[in-house]
């Protein structure tokens, strides 16, 4: 079933076109991977389809309703959520701020002015879950201004996490990630359970192949190819213009 | 050229670098490796003035850089390429690289705009662009850019190809190997293994503020038991 | 004395809801005087009709919270200096009004006569004013309090924040702001129509940038982020006005230098600084006796 | 501001202090008015010792700024606070007006108005605990209006301030002059705090008038005067003042010789040939080491009326003080003989016409024609609006 | 052209270095006041000019040092602070100086006026309005010609990272606040002769030149300065045409402009 479909989509900055007619598709439960040569458009792409940036044209739907018109944050109570190429966090917050702020994105009770936020058992429950997941309970009552890099990067996918999603964009989840946390990062990410999708932009070579069922290559602002991860490594196009030869050596 | 030696470094009352030691020589790039947290960028700031280390010694070129500012730092050769890119995004791409023009002290290499512009093409398509208005790769290798025009003589790199395409690791990679023959000094902190052991001279790993291993490319990577246990590879 | 506390009252829960829109929404309003001044026109004017105290207060909130509504529309979409020189402009622009309303007494303001009475007797006396104030000031205060700390609260502050974050979390951040906007400007309005009872006289001068600058001052002095900064801050401010300047004509010198004091102490506001003693006092009090108070300085900081 | 005085020289302690307050603009816009009058002030105790009869004085300025809202503030302030047995302020119109309005409902204490001009605080909004010791829009712009026409030309432009008084006076000046056989060509509203008057200077000078009639008080007046002659229209046109702006010594520091040929009305003039101006000039000048102008003698009356009426009525109460005012009261001040009218509540007092002249490298206003004994009509006259 | 004599020196300031610098008007009239003292004892007008000049420049280093240096970054305590020494500047000047209204006297030079077409322009603002055109060249030149302008627009971004560029961040901070603080002194002395001294007169400057440097956009000096003639203009015929809502006019205008681009006529789309 297809869950988000991209028609036509076109993006221009001024007199710059730099998305160029994208059509792509993600089935129900996929792990889309997008890859591209930097300046390709990945995050151009994904600010378009969170409404982020407006599209100069083209459609997006989600679940079969187009959504390129509603404003961002009624894309996450539809089911949308995204992280950022550039760590964006409440840095004044904890970490259990933090968390407890995304989850609340979705809870109906945002909107109450009288009940004191610790009463919400539910809340902190949720948080505590969470945090225990993905092994940062020990880190809740740090600032996140004072996490490590790495932390961060995580905190940005647990505050997407929370919303609740069926859909998740991640923006170059492991960049800055050492090798050890970006093992743990894939490991953690296999966790997540089939039925939330994940549509992600990755450079780690490492990252894609063991991750994704399904790979874009969107160059220049076109999706070149959309295939399985065999096809693409086996062609000898995407070789040259996103590897350069030799980088899939210890493949 | 650079050595640190017992360096201690805190952010407020948290103690980040246990006495550091390491030594870059001349013409030598000396890779930095660790996991997230480590202290390899505070390391970094530590030598660019950044964080001032309270205890422990920098020479550089026989001067003694604690307790300095960072531009005298700068002004005395050292160049920096930030994590997380730190490009001016109120300033147009090619005032970015404007700023940061100016002639070597010491080294005979002088990089110019223009190189820049040839070492990275889309920078020169975009310079009207102001910073945040490329996209991550690009910043990087405006970031890149930007150091190399200061022209100096020991360069500081963290994580230079993060958010780069393979392609462009490449590149970059052939880049540092180039300006490592012109003489140039290098400090590289870096998460793709594979880069940094091509490039480097010698790998010093980090491990909460201290230094863990020291040693040649060639001996980490065909040490399996030290790649898993500091780098979880 | 009554006299000045009832002042106080007044101004602090003005300052109150200026504080909510700049220490919790990031909105620095140089024109939240004029929702004050709507409030103080409002039961000014009306109460040449009704003596209703509940018509009256209600009427001024009402008032301020069409006009919040309006301006509030246009002002959000801008920040920092952008609203605060927007909110002036709007303040401004009601200002040149009231000064030309030659029916409502135009430059030189408008008298009005009314007593308070809430349906159990007239309050006439200053101490019976100073109850009724004193009685709003609990009411504005604790329903602020829930407010902050409800989720509503919390999301406003995220909002200041971090807006693009929010929205990526699903949050409106038009609808919190507006939110926080219309709560401050009807408290504002209540204020003002509080007011009144006390001078019984309204003018233009409501809506100058003085009054303006006023209680953002208090704002600023009292501690920005908290609720009960502002309302100290007004407390000092109106105090000090009254008291230096009846010792010295050099009010405004010390003012400043209070001011400047204040920032170079690096906290704050007085709040700030009243916490910074306690804690430091009991940290003394704790390495000499060593007892665990620490946890209970840190539940008080977090309640302010 | 500060309380001073007090007669604690005396060291007597023979009955209780006499507390005085006064809310006064002293800073703001209208500064130059409140401190002339509190100069005054503080000059008549001095002379006196700071005792009216034998009781010792106690005063309290206020500032107000200007604004009728502080004002108000005063006065709750020095009503309640300080407890204070008469007040003084009310140095412009809407203040008096705010501060009638409150007296006469308080019926705390009464008030001597003291530089506000409102008429209608004569007439419809007189109150009996007010006693104005000034002058009303009507009684300066009047005598203006007819003086204006009979000596110095017929055809005029009026400009004024975009505010209460400011409207009384060119309504005021435009009925007496056109009675007299004037013709006002045009008259133009500058809002207080204009700096640049040059538009409005532009819009003078297509009119072929003889004179301008201004009435700009606070500091927009000085800047007019300044650009009158800087633009080069104090060539062409007689400027004439209604509001004592042109002869005040600020304003003379301020713009210099800018003031020369000038004319202007004044209930007070520093050369008047009197043995109490000669006392009183001489003391503000040691005091003060500049000349007085009418807000100083203003606040020197009303001091005068205060101490007299007190001693008058033997006591501070409200009631007996209001009787004694009521019952009339006169005196010779350095101004000239002046009586408060109990029908407008309004001083009895003679006009002077001043022009600016320089002469031994000075600027001083010389004396041209004297309107005796002046009063302010019992009854509003009805003008027709100025628009 | 006074108008944009006023907001020159805030454009930089504010406009260009992000310090919200309430005190702006207070340099500009203390300016105005010490060249007013300097003339009164027998100086001439130019004399008088520089040395007010020096004094206020000098002023301003001490309070960049003292103060401004210690809250970069933190708009709420810059606001505090220079709010607080607009207080303090204001009553020290009302001590020095009195409430009464100063002026200058018009510099002998300039003192007749030029007739031109049925209108009088007084040769010294005619002048001013040359003067006007001087700072917009000097300020032009500014941004073009020397690298100051993009250091410190590069150190409002990341001032750790323009210092690890070698720059000393710090004294070229300095410098340009002094700089910003000359030219408002330089307008203060300027307009003297046009708009005098008097107390309070500080927060008239100050919103009408964050008026001027608001519509025309955030760091940019054409900005300010088209807009000071847009807003002289409107004030004029304001004026004109509706008196006492020429004021409002201005303001009415400011939030059209805001409302259709919410960063000012130049300002720079921030993300
Ligand atoms: N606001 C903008 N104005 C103008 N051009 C822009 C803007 N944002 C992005 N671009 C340009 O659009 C192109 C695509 O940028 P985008 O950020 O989508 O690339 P990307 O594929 O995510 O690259 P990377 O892998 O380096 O992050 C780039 O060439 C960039 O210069
Ligand atoms: N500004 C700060 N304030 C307090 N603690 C900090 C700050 N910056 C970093 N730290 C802490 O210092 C430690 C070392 O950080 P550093 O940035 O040097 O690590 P790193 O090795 O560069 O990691 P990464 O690979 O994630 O960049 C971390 O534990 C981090 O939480
Ligand atoms: C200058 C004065 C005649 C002004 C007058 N006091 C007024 O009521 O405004
Ligand atoms: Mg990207
Ligand atoms: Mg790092």
């Amino acid at each position: 079933m297809t869950l988000l479909k991209i028609e036509d989509l076109n993006k221009s900055f001024k007199a710059l076109h730099i998305l160029k007619g994208v059509n792509i598709e993600v089935n129900k439960g996929e792990r889309h991977v997008i890859i591209g040569p930097n300046g390709a458009g990945k995050t151009t792409l994904f600010n378009c389809i969170y409404g982020t940036l407006p599209l100069s044209s083209g459609k997006v739907y989600l679940a079969g309703k187009r959504i390129d018109h509603i404003p961002s944050f009624k894309r996450t109570e539809k089911g949308m959520g995204r992280t950022f190429q550039k760590n964006n966090l409440f840095e004044e917050l904890t970490v259990e701020e933090n968390v407890r702020l995304a989850i609340m994105g979705k809870k109906k009770y945002r909107l109450n002015m009288f009940k004191p936020m610790q009463n919400y058992n539910d809340l902190a429950e949720e948080c505590h879950r969470l945090l225990e997941e993905w092994e940062m309970t020990e880190r809740r009552t740090v600032l996140v201004k004072e996490l490590s890099y790495g932390e961060q990067r995580l905190l940005e996918i647990i505050l997407s996490l929370s919303t609740n999603p069926e859909i998740i964009l991640l923006d170059e989840p492991t960049s800055g990630m050492s090798p050890t946390e970006t093992s743990r990062f894939v490991k953690l990410i296999k966790k997540i359970p089939d039925h939330i999708t994940l549509v992600i932009i990755e450079h780690d070579m490492e990252v894609v192949f063991s991750l994704a069922n399904k790979i874009t290559v969107l160059h220049h602002g076109t999706a070149m190819m959309t295939a399985s991860p065999e096809e693409i490594r086996g062609n000898q196009m995407i070789q040259e213009i996103y590897f350069g030869g030799g980088a899939l050596s210890h493949d | 050229m650079i050595e640190l030696k017992e360096v201690h470094s805190y952010y407020g009352h948290s103690h980040i670098l246990h006495g550091v030691n390491l030594q870059v020589k001349k013409g030598q790039c000396v890779a930095l490796l660790g996991r997230n947290g480590a202290g390899k960028t505070t390391t970094i700031h530590s030598i660019a003035g950044l964080v001032v280390p309270k205890e422990g010694t920098i020479q550089f070129k026989d001067k003694e850089l604690v307790g300095r500012t960072p531009n005298h730092i700068s002004k005395a050769g050292v160049g920096l390429v930030p994590q997380g890119r730190r490009v001016f995004p109120s300033l147009t791409v090619k005032e970015n690289l404007l700023i940061a023009e100016r002639k070597s002290i010491s080294s005979e290499k002088q990089w110019t705009i223009e190189e820049v512009y040839q070492l990275f093409p889309i920078l020169k398509e975009r310079e009207e662009n102001m910073g945040n208005e490329l996209s991550g790769g690009q910043q990087q290798m405006l970031a890149i850019g930007r150091a190399l025009l200061l022209n100096p003589d020991f360069l500081l790199m963290d994580e230079p190809s993060e958010g780069l395409a393979p392609v462009i690791i490449e590149q970059i990679k052939n880049i540092i190997l180039d300006v490592k023959k012109t003489g140039l000094s290098m400090l590289i902190v870096e998460q793709n293994i594979d880069l940094a052991c091509c490039v480097a001279d010698e790998v010093i790993i980090l491990n909460k503020g201290e230094v863990v291993w020291q040693g040649l490319p060639a001996e980490l990577l065909h040490n399996d038991e030290l790649l898993k246990v500091h780098l979880g590879v | 004395m009554v006299y000045l506390s009832t002042e106080i009252l007044v101004f602090a829960i003005f300052a109150m809801s200026l504080g909510l829109i700049m220490g919790f929404g990031g909105m620095p309003s140089l024109g939240h005087c004029a929702l004050f001044g709507l409030g103080a026109y409002t039961v000014a004017i009306l109460s040449e009709y009704t003596a209703n105290i509940y018509l009256l207060l209600g009427a001024a909130i009402l008032i301020s919270l069409c006009f919040s509504l309006v301006t509030g529309y246009i002002a959000i979409r801008n920040k920092g200096v952008f609203f605060l020189m927007i909110t002036l402009a709007f303040t401004q622009v009601l200002f040149l009004i009231t000064s030309r309303m030659k029916f409502w007494g135009g430059n030189d303001g408008y008298s009005a006569s009314l007593t308070a009475n809430f349906g159990f007797g007239e309050i006439t006396s200053n101490i019976g004013l100073f109850y009724m104030m004193g009685f709003f000031f609990v009411l504005t205060y604790f329903l602020l309090k829930l407010f902050v700390n409800a989720p509503a609260g919390k999301v406003l502050k995220g909002m200041m924040e971090n807006e693009g974050r929010m929205i990526a979390l699903g949050y409106n951040p038009k609808t919190y702001k507006m939110f926080a906007y219309l709560i401050a400007g009807s408290m504002a309005g209540l204020a003002g129509g509080l007011y009144i009872y006390k001078t019984q006289f309204v003018s233009p001068a409501l809506f100058s940038v003085h009054m303006g600058a006023e209680v953002m001052i208090m704002v600023f002095i009292g501690g920005m982020g908290t609720i009960f900064g502002p309302a100290l801050g007004a407390g000092a401010f109106v105090f000090l006005q009254n008291y230096i300047s009846t010792m010295t004509d050099r009010w405004p010198l010390i003012l400043g230098l209070l001011f400047i004091a204040i920032v170079l102490l690096k906290r704050g506001g007085i709040l700030h600084l009243l916490q910074f003693v306690a804690t430091f006092g009991l940290k003394l009090f704790k390495s000499s006796r060593n007892a665990p108070v620490d946890k209970h300085v840190k539940g008080k900081e977090q309640a302010s | 501001a500060c309380g001073s005085g007090g007669g604690q020289a005396s060291g007597d302690g023979e009955g209780e202090s006499i507390k005085l307050g006064f809310t006064l603009a002293l800073t703001g816009n209208f500064a130059f008015m409140g401190e002339g009058v509190k100069e005054g002030v503080e000059l008549f105790f001095e002379e006196n010792d700071y005792k009216i009869g034998d009781r010792p004085v106690e005063l309290f300025f206020e500032d107000d700024a200007g604004d009728p809202q502080k004002a108000l503030k005063n006065y709750q302030q020095l009503t309640l606070n300080q407890e204070v047995d008469f007040l003084g302020g009310g140095t412009i119109g809407s203040i008096s007006y705010a501060l009638t309005e409150a007296a006469e409902k308080d019926k705390r204490v009464p008030i001597i108005n003291v530089v506000g001009s409102g008429n209608s605080l004569s007439w419809g909004d007189k109150s009996d605990y007010v006693w104005r010791i000034g002058f009303s829009s009507l009684n300066y712009a009047g005598t203006l209006g007819v003086d204006m026409a009979e000596n110095i030309g017929k055809k005029a432009v009026v400009i004024a301030s975009d505010y209460v008084a400011g409207h009384e006076q060119a309504t005021d000046f435009s009925a007496n002059f056109k009675e007299h056989g004037g013709e006002v060509l045009d008259i133009l509203w500058a809002p207080s705090g204009t700096s640049d008057f040059s538009s409005y200077i532009n819009q003078i000078k297509q009119h072929d008038a003889d004179a301008v009639f201004m009435f700009i008080p606070g500091a927009d007046g000085p800047r007019f005067v300044q650009q009158f002659k800087e633009f080069g229209l104090a060539k062409n046109y007689a400027l004439v003042d209604g509001g004592s702006v042109l002869n005040a010594p600020s304003t003379v520091e301020a713009v210099g010789d800018a003031v020369v040929n000038g004319y202007t009305l004044s209930h007070y003039h520093v050369g008047l040939e009197n043995e109490l101006n000669k006392k009183f000039v001489d003391d503000y000048t040691k005091k003060y080491d500049k000349v007085p102008d009418n807000y100083v003698i203003n606040g020197y009356d009303t001091a005068k009326v205060i101490s007299e009426s007190i001693q008058k009525a033997g006591s501070t109460e409200v009631g007996d003080i209001i009787e004694t005012l009521k019952a009339g009261l006169s005196f010779d001040s350095p101004r000239g003989p002046i009586e408060l009218d109990p029908k407008t509540n309004h001083p009895i007092q003679n006009h002077y016409i001043l022009k600016g002249a320089e002469k031994d490298g000075e600027i001083v206003f010389e004396l041209v024609r004297t309107y005796e004994k002046v009063q302010m009509p019992a009854e509003d006259p009805g003008y027709e609006k100025a628009k | 052209m006074l108008l944009f004599l006023m907001a020159a020196g805030l454009s930089i300031i504010f406009g260009l270095m992000k310090i919200m610098n309430l005190a702006h008007g207070s340099f500009f009239i203390l300016a105005g006041y010490v060249a007013y003292s300097f003339s009164r004892s027998g100086m001439n007008f130019w004399l008088s000019m520089v040395l007010a000049v020096i004094v206020i420049s000098i002023f301003a280093l001490i309070i960049e040092k003292l103060l401004i240096s210690r809250v970069h970054g933190s708009e709420t305590d810059q606001v505090l602070l220079t709010v607080g020494l607009v207080f303090v500047l204001g009553d020290l000047a009302l001590w020095i100086w009195g409430g009464n209204f100063l002026s200058i006297p018009v510099p002998a030079l300039f003192d007749y006026s030029l007739d031109f077409v049925g209108m009088t322009f007084p040769a010294y603002r005619l002048f001013v309005i040359a003067m006007g055109i001087l700072f917009a060249f000097v300020l032009w030149y500014f941004e073009a010609k020397t690298r100051v302008g993009m250091i410190v627009r590069a150190g409002v971004d990341d001032m750790e990272m323009v210092s690890a560029l070698g720059f000393n961040v710090k004294i070229i901070f300095s410098g340009v606040f002094i700089f910003g603080a000359a030219l408002a002194a330089f307008g203060g002395v300027l307009s003297g002769p046009i708009l005098g001294m008097y107390p309070m007169m500080e927060w008239e400057i100050l919103v009408n030149s964050m008026i001027v440097v608001i519509i025309g956009g955030l760091g940019s000096w054409k900005g300010a300065f088209i807009a000071s003639m847009i807003v002289g203009f409107v004030d004029i015929f304001g004026r004109i045409y509706m008196p006492t809502f020429a004021m409002a006019f201005i303001f009415i205008l400011m939030v059209a402009i805001l409302m259709v681009k919410p960063t000012g006529l130049f300002g720079r789309v921030e993300s």
